[in-house]
């Protein structure tokens, strides 16, 4: 059995739910691992961006940010942030986000930007930075979480970023015509939203992983029922991500890095 | 400076150019994201004159906004994100000042902060997006109704519309221009005719640039004209959009600039560590920023073996094989 | 064409990119701007084809935009500019059509209509400017009501609000988007990644293409993957916003195409001359167009010896000494 | 005596107006000739572009529309109609418009669109292009004419461009808060608008014209009581016009050419 590390485990996982074609907007860390996996392995004919206007960078070494200068090489253009979000929102493209966050509720909106009072916070984060638009304007965004009671809540502390909001229709009742949450990545499995409701729930979960670990993790009840145990990390895929897409082992070989809190 | 007739008045040195166009209050825009092409050398001088009560605007500006607002400079805030990447997942003085009480603030996204210098360089006054309706970006406003007074404040966070082109119910946000006293960029040329030429990323640079009334840049060469010149479309910005041009090497440092060097992955380290702590952060503005008398100080501070290693391969644009971890 | 497997879908003769995408009734951007860079091939064979009732929306399209009016092929025009420098101050079928009330057709200026293919190309609904207010472009709307019922149409042709971020008085106009079902470019370059550049003055092509439903780019080369990215920073457009790339060499004549070729005076005079009356005019579509069974036969047609006098010198751009009178 | 066309001595007296530092948004024709004269004789550090986002360019053969391929040669900078507009109406910029007209009335308002009915006019001319906008948005414009009285008009047909409204303050009432009409340059001479009224009035009259000629020449009643003889074409202008400016003589040698109608 072939060792790996959670961060390998959910790059994959995640990387699993692209599809030849997207246009993925990739984040940093576990994100960016996850969004470059995905076009070598599972979709060569898609795209990788960045928020900053990199597009389809060769990444032959990973970015620490997506300010990174690694964004602008061997690009097929380099332009900047207007031109990166109109084209998260372009009506044309199938555009899929990456994003951490510091809170998650059950409708997979997300808190990236304070615990507390918002004017005196107890715990102050990033801000928005571009997962307020990528939320509001991609096709549909992935969420990468550390599983754990305080970050999956039943109300967040500060709504920085519209998922599927309060759930049904509401999200398009607001005006965002597509989008919403497609998954919620974290180390312990994959959770997905019910079609009607928009509620989370538990649709793999990881092999090191359990049922019964999610269901003490997460702060609001969450259907387990139709959950399965995740395919592990192929030697495929961990010889991509490894040996092509972080050389360095910069975030491969430690569990999740740097997610807001 | 001789050599450069069509620029001679706009040439200046770092200190003059902080000294003639940067003042208590004043609200300020700088360009770069997170570790890339921030005005360090710029900021640093700030910093050293003692300017005060600066309102920044930002999207993303990681290390430049994270040490002005560590010095105390900076009283008002309008700001997308403040992070720093892997180095600092939330940039550290910031998030003391925000959890102290000791700024006043306003969250915005990226987008919508790009798209407000895009307003004002456009010289409208508002731009509509859909991005933010539902969150609590639109429910918070940050500043109080007597800073709204403020001439360079919106008298409203946001307006909230209706399409007057739809015939359905369309709600739409309008998000006001912004229009900053100075705008502040490193790029990587300043041709001796003004031109400016950044390479890579422009991230919202020139947008901020047309915005503001006063426009500095910092660059890492002044080149001949006929350089400049040898392919406009590359160019970023024309001459007449920029009132002071400074020569300042390694001016974004430990920033990156793509093509000409990496950032600084131990220097950025070293700051995390010590802005961590409010005594070694005085000690470390001490050290590196009150106590150097140049950028020039402060480069031979650094040392000729980190500037090796952080040298940009120019054929990639970074530093190739760099230690990062 | 089997070298290039990133874009071995988009890749297709001009015939079938037409023939593909543009269909009657389409609303239809064209890049270029009054004698430069014309998808001229592209307009070319849209008549050959017998599209019909097309709903052109222009800036300054000069010498596509006439042909394409002159053949029948518009029914509905939204335009700034109908003009061809000294060749045509005011394009001769435009004229001819509006004066005998042969078109549907409503007058906006440049820039508003740059700002509404901006609109759309940021997925917008509208874009404020101060430009128009007082003009008779307000007071007087082209289209009907009837048409304004038409989903490509906006149902204003603009909306007059004040400022809601002012607290004077502060009124401006609101210009709906254009989303284009159809933006055709002529540009230098596509590479074999699909990513095009365009060298010389955008216009509003970026925006255009953008704004579009679908984009066709023909191109005066198909270049190598290693040429195309080795300074992304000139490049145009990612290869995600288009939708069929042909190599049609010449395919802007007898408009420019900056460091390939200059316009064609000789043939702009003569195009001139024959529209002034309708039935040389029809002669010349007979002659130039119909008759034509490809681009390369039209170019036939121009002439070694004209192609060598408008051949653009790369290092200037264009045809120097060129007779132009 | 030096003998000189009525284009070059409408260039030479409209370029006399430029001071140095202004930003020149130049057209096609005798405006092109102006601007550039301008640049090369009375204001070396103007700046010279085109609303085809073309800044600067080296100018070494004149163009025959914005959109030649020569006004992307030697620039500065290569852009686009969104840069070159916003340029226009840029505060911190001193931008002069040179604009030519069908129709010009005495407040300096335009006509580039046609005359009689507006949905089936007896004579149509190719619309705004950038003059509305250059007209709303730069610190100032310069109109070009010929100085015929079907031209100079009571009434537009068409309002395109607005240059001082309705007088007075109307300019300003309607939102437009600089720029208006600084002359009009025709082949009989300089017209100056009054300060307090925004009307037109006959400043100069060019050597081989008269005052009588301006006044038979107006389609409405012009203050002629200040107007002066106009110093003629040195002979340094017309050298610099025509050698380095026009060396191809394609517009100083004929009459004004291609205005609209």
């Amino acid at each position: 059995m072939i060792s790996y590390s959670d961060n390998e485990m959910m790059a994959i996982a995640a990387g699993r739910l692209i599809n030849d074609g997207d246009v993925v907007f990739a984040g940093t860390g576990v994100a960016m691992l996850a969004a470059t996996a995905a076009k070598r392995i599972y979709a060569p004919r898609a795209v990788v961006f960045f928020e900053t206007g990199g597009i389809d960078p060769s990444l032959d070494e990973i970015p620490m940010a997506v300010g990174d200068s690694r964004v602008m090489s061997g690009t097929s253009l380099n332009s900047g942030l207007i031109e990166a979000f109109s084209t998260v929102g372009h009506r044309k493209l199938h555009t899929i986000a990456f994003l951490g966050a510091a809170q998650v509720d059950r409708y997979g909106n997300l808190n990236t930007t304070s615990i507390g009072n918002y004017y005196k916070p107890g715990k102050r984060f990033s801000g928005s930075g571009g997962a307020c638009d990528a939320s509001a304007l991609a096709s549909g965004i992935i969420i990468f979480m550390q599983h754990e009671k305080r970050r999956f809540v039943e109300k967040l502390d500060y709504l920085t970023s519209v998922g599927w909001y309060k759930g049904g229709n509401s999200r398009q009742e607001l005006g965002l015509k597509r989008g919403g949450a497609i998954a919620v990545v974290t180390n312990l499995g994959v959770l997905r939203f019910h079609k009607e409701t928009k509620e989370m729930y538990l649709r793999e979960f990881f092999p090191r992983a359990s049922v019964d670990m999610v269901v003490e993790n997460t702060g609001f009840p969450i259907d387990v029922s139709g959950a399965k145990k995740t395919l592990p990390p192929l030697p495929e895929e961990l010889k991509v991500l490894r040996e092509e897409v972080d050389p360095q082992r910069l975030i491969c070989q430690s569990d999740m890095n740097a997610p807001p809190g | 400076m001789e050599r450069c007739p069509e620029i001679a008045d706009k040439l200046m040195p770092l200190d003059e150019a902080v000294r003639r166009f940067i003042f208590n209050g004043c609200q300020l825009a700088i360009g770069g994201f997170t570790v890339n092409r921030n005005p360090m050398a710029a900021a640093y001088e700030i910093i050293r004159q003692g300017i005060e009560d600066i309102h920044l605007v930002c999207h993303s500006n990681g290390q430049a906004l994270d040490i002005l607002i560590g010095a105390g400079c900076v009283k008002r805030l309008e700001i997308a994100y403040s992070g720093n990447g892997r180095f600092a997942p939330t940039c550290v003085r910031f998030k003391k000042a925000i959890e102290e009480g000791e700024l006043e603030f306003e969250d915005y996204s990226n987008y919508q902060m790009a798209l407000r210098f895009l307003a004002g360089a456009l010289g409208i006054p508002f731009i509509p997006t859909k991005s933010g309706l539902g969150s609590d970006l639109i429910k918070y406003g940050g500043f109080s109704p007597e800073i709204r007074e403020d001439e360079k404040v919106a008298n409203l966070k946001y307006a909230v519309v209706g399409n007057p082109f739809s015939s359905e119910k369309d709600e739409i946000l309008l998000l006001p221009a912004l229009t900053p006293d100075v705008t502040i960029l490193h790029a990587q040329y300043v041709g001796e005719d003004g031109t400016v030429q950044i390479n890579g990323l422009t991230f919202a640079d020139l947008e901020q640039a047309k915005a503001a009334d006063t426009v500095i840049i910092t660059c890492e060469e002044i080149v001949p004209r006929s350089f400049i010149r040898l392919d406009p479309d590359k160019n970023s910005l024309p001459s007449f959009f920029t009132d002071a041009i400074v020569k300042v090497p390694y001016g974004a440092h430990p920033t990156a600039c793509f093509k000409f060097y990496d950032y600084d992955p131990a220097y950025l380290k070293l700051y995390r560590k010590m802005a961590e702590d409010d005594n070694l952060f005085k000690e470390y503005l001490d050290e590196w920023v009150y106590g150097m008398s140049s950028h020039e100080a402060y480069l031979s501070k650094v040392g000729t073996e980190m500037l090796l290693k952080i040298k940009a391969n120019p054929a990639l644009g970074y530093a190739q094989g760099l230690e990062r971890k």
